[in-house]
């Protein structure tokens, strides 16, 4: 009886972490898609841009959001959970990918993307001291020595939300697709047409490159398609400009 | 470059699957061959002798030919990725833990626990586990014990056919301790709250059992 | 031109497929003629004599009537391009084996082995195959013997309403020659498998028939 | 005895399926090299010179790399079953008539029979096929061949882009050419007959750019 | 343009048609369940029976249903309405025979089951007369001659809803698995042991006999095997009675 | 008895399923080369002469091969089954509508009313009709003119390309009355209004090229 005791803690636990996980994904997933969606606004809109960047720095830095699930992460066997968050993942980065090639008209690499998805947390309680659950009642007293304040306040974690490659690369097949729902309708706005021209040399580029992987994931041949439609229109469209 | 670093990631995976399809297919062949003996209880149960050989025969064969491919498993499995190839092999760890769980049954009446089990088996449970590699989940454990139920409910009617009476006796006891250690989870709407379901209707078969014997 | 040549093809390929959906249907009446007779087990088992004379009938007609369409499907099948066509016939191939399982079970309560399918059938095993053909398929063979099993589960109940309890032995021990056969086995068919399970259930019920007739 | 005959039986069919998937993956990666090294005729659709260059790689790579593999397929391939595992090879050959379709068109504006096709994977076709092995289906190359007409019109609005107008008016030969030939075929298969009505829409889209550099 | 007028009127009938019987077939099949789950109740129910005869009179007789599909259907061309009308016919004798069986113990036959769906209605109007319109709102006023009245009178119409075969057998297939769920529930209730074993042996014989049949309609062949399961469960319940 | 009734009734459909399908079959193969040779026109409408040859040979071919057919058609047709089995041939029925509409463009510029499309087809119309039998239903009469109206529509840019300015002038005429036509008509959210729409479109595409040319 005490073993099925154990088995049911460990279960319940597992199970409510899959339900915290569950609920920040859900939250990201929505936040970033309407990040896209004000994104796809700067064409006549100035502001876009700067509103879009500070949602995406709320989404990141909110415990509401990434953060948040990068605490709930912490520790955790993250192959456990892969399925659950990937997909908000890939969301966040077409954002951060859409955002970026506005702002700067290239791709953020993978060490570019990886880099927004990690956190340094100041811990204000030492882990490695046994005795830090019962100081911490008395932190604001001032009692303790320096030293031991000093190692306190130092100490810190690093947090991250692992980002897998195939995640990365997911995410740009999306991009793509973004790209050329932007790209369409500047045909008619002759102030667009150098972006115009830059997202076609863009996604022909990674097409050209994606063409040559050869993956037996269902998914990603998926996007592949997807994403040689979305060259055939950005080079239609170009097309056009040029008769 | 971008892509062809992808490309490596991605045929690294399908090499991983390769290896785990084949050493699975072995892992299946062993556990089938455990359970096919087990097989013969319902035909042979007429005594404790016969029994009791039979669970010998079973916990032999899971230590010598299922363990040593628990053990390949683990090490082709890359560190931390458990849950990303468990399906290659969770099926038949669950099969083991129940020829495990009904072969201590027939050897000397008891309960596996989960560190029994995870003992015979060679791997780690959920609680000893360091990282990485494979080791015993508690649900396929509890899925395991529950076949073990089943499979005793049925056993308890063959063991009428054969007029074993002892044995049926010894069943009753098992079933209701293994039925009452469950009943204090509380399980979602998931597959093990059916299969668990199922058992609390095989344990009410034998009180059934139980009842007409005495008539 | 390579448009016309493409044509003939085709027209071929809709000329075979025109020729087995005719002896198709043939087959498919020919076998349900049988099936049909068969079905009056259920309503007869009251005595050996007439569960023999219907295994008799069972065994005569698929020698005298389905055989001779196999053949016939056997030369129209273009050599090496069984698996294209296959789609035809295998339900009816199928029933069949279950006929003859059957048939056999009634005549003299034994098992009919794919050996002697076939050879009744008059077509050869996936073992004796040249090349091209029709030939009995592993899977086809097994589908049918695990029909037989769940209508032997059926039987084994009317039986009982028709106080013929020696036929229920007889079904009891087949049932568990043919279960314990089968549990040796890999499937790598998913469809199969599930099959094989629910035989397992059926196993169980015939058993709960014994243990009742016991009590 | 027949479990353990069936057992080796299908023991062979995983072996033979676990040996075409690794030859089948080379097949994949060789052919994605070609079609990879293709896709940049888009790119690069300046001058003759180019496009006949690129023509020349990728036939060469096709003769070099992806034949070899065919070869290979077709020893593994169990006689009288390439229906059986044709899904393992399907794809990538009609990948290969695509790289070949197109490499021809690149290298003369000519098309490139079912024949020349065959000749160079060096395989027969449907016609000349002895029996057993591999072999080009017609589905298959009717798909690579309506491939071929998709890139190219894709491949039209790019010459324009990249001011070679001279490939836009062979494109649109071809294409009618191609068009033109298949409106001849009754296609059983629906697939294939779906493909085709997007064969005839992108045929228009030729049109209307060769309209538009008219007007 | 007058063809195209002639093109809109046709197309405009044929779609009026088509919605006035997609709703009487919904209103039949609606009332026939009802019919079906009262006739369920009548091991507690002794009015059942009744009530279930008097509905399905009125389901009958109605121009909201049966009789107002056969005046729909009346000169129509019924291969373009079988599919629309065919699932509610199969309810409704799905119902009838259910009826049948629990009054008079028997199943009733193809022609008994035709026999419900024809109507002799009397015309006021003789449709041959062309001045019959005419004469129509003077109908009240005696002034027409004897005999003019007596042909007038006298004339009327057939009407059915044509039952094919094949909706009688697949009406059988339904009805025993209302027998089945009637049957099962008996096990307890040894007053109505007589009727588990009549159904017992019906179902049995039907299926007997159903089972020689070679149909390449996929519909039939569903049926048969739910009528399979059906079977198995008799039979156990009777097994179980005899235990 | 009942069952063998119902099987009769079964076999008689089988039948009259096999026989539509084989003379399906022939109407298909038929059909198909008409619209085959009526492809020619997007290639040969330089001339006046060209096109009305175009034209005759089509509407030849229609009488000579394709009615025949259909009058077969309507004798396999059981009486008053016509919706039953309409699955058959409606397509090709379209099919057939589209090359009279095509074929009489070409041969004077005029519009095929249902009246002449039916005395081409030699069966009668919705009106004419007796019962039973086969009959030219007016979707599928109005389904195959939206397909000459887009056809045409492809005809004009064609033209373009040929230099035959006259022939783009007739098809901006006829798709106006076509237009013109089917604008009264109130569709339901069904197959033929998403016809009907992309035939406007086609419609604005024709009086762009009329534009165009002006220009």
């Amino acid at each position: 009886a005490e073993m099925f005791d154990k088995a049911k803690a460990y279960l319940d636990v597992k199970r409510n972490k899959d339900d915290e996980i569950f609920h920040l994904t859900k939250d990201i997933t929505y936040e970033s898609k309407r990040i896209i969606f004000v994104l796809h606004r700067f064409f006549i809109y100035d502001d876009a841009c700067r509103d879009a960047k500070r949602k995406l720095n709320m989404l990141l830095d909110s415990d509401r959001y990434f953060l948040g699930l990068a605490k709930a992460l912490e520790g955790e066997d993250m192959s456990l959970h892969y399925r659950r968050y990937t997909h908000c993942v890939q969301e966040c980065i077409e954002a951060m990918m859409f955002l970026h090639f506005i702002e700067h008209r290239k791709i953020p690499t993978y060490e570019d993307v990886k880099s927004f998805l990690v956190w340094v947390i100041k811990d204000e309680k030492c882990n490695t001291d046994p005795s830090a659950t019962e100081k911490d009642a008395n932190d604001d007293d001032g009692s303790d020595k320096p030293q031991e304040i000093s190692t306190t306040t130092t100490s810190s974690r690093t947090l991250t939300v692992p980002l897998s490659l195939t995640d990365y690369m997911l995410g740009i097949c999306d991009f793509t697709g973004e790209l050329m729902k932007a790209a369409i309708p500047t045909l008619t706005k002759p102030k667009w047409h150098s972006f115009l021209y830059q997202v076609f040399a863009l996604v022909r580029e990674i097409y050209a490159q994606f063409a040559g992987i050869c993956a037996e994931n269902r998914l990603f041949r998926n996007k592949m398609s997807v994403m040689r439609a979305s060259v055939i229109k950005i080079e239609a469209t170009v097309y056009r400009l040029k008769m | 470059s971008m892509a062809s670093q992808f490309q490596t990631d991605l045929d690294t995976e399908v090499d991983v699957r390769n290896e785990l399809r084949t050493v699975s297919r072995a892992l299946e062949k062993a556990t089938k061959r455990v359970l096919h003996i087990l097989q013969r209880i319902h035909l042979e149960a007429e005594s404790d002798e016969k029994t009791t050989k039979l669970g010998e025969t079973g916990m032999d064969l899971i230590i010598k030919d299922v363990a040593p491919i628990l053990a390949q498993i683990g090490e082709k499995l890359p560190p931390s990725e458990y849950y990303k190839y468990a399906d290659f092999f969770r099926f038949n760890v669950i099969k083991s833990v129940f020829a495990i769980g009904l072969s201590k049954f027939l050897l000397d009446g008891s309960f596996a626990t989960v560190q029994f089990v995870a003992s015979i088996l060679q791997i780690p449970t959920a609680e000893t586990r360091k990282s990485g590699g494979i080791f015993l989940e508690w649900e396929e454990y509890l899925e395991g014990m529950i076949d073990v139920g089943q499979e005793l409910a049925r056993l308890a009617k063959n063991c009428v056919i054969l007029d074993n009476y002892g044995l049926v006796a010894k069943i009753h006891s098992y079933i209701s301790t293994l039925t009452f250690g469950f009943s204090g989870m509380n399980f979602k709407n998931d597959g093990l709250r059916r299969r668990f379901d199922s058992l609390k209707y095989d344990s009410r078969a034998i009180e059934e059992v139980v009842y007409d014997l005495k008539m």
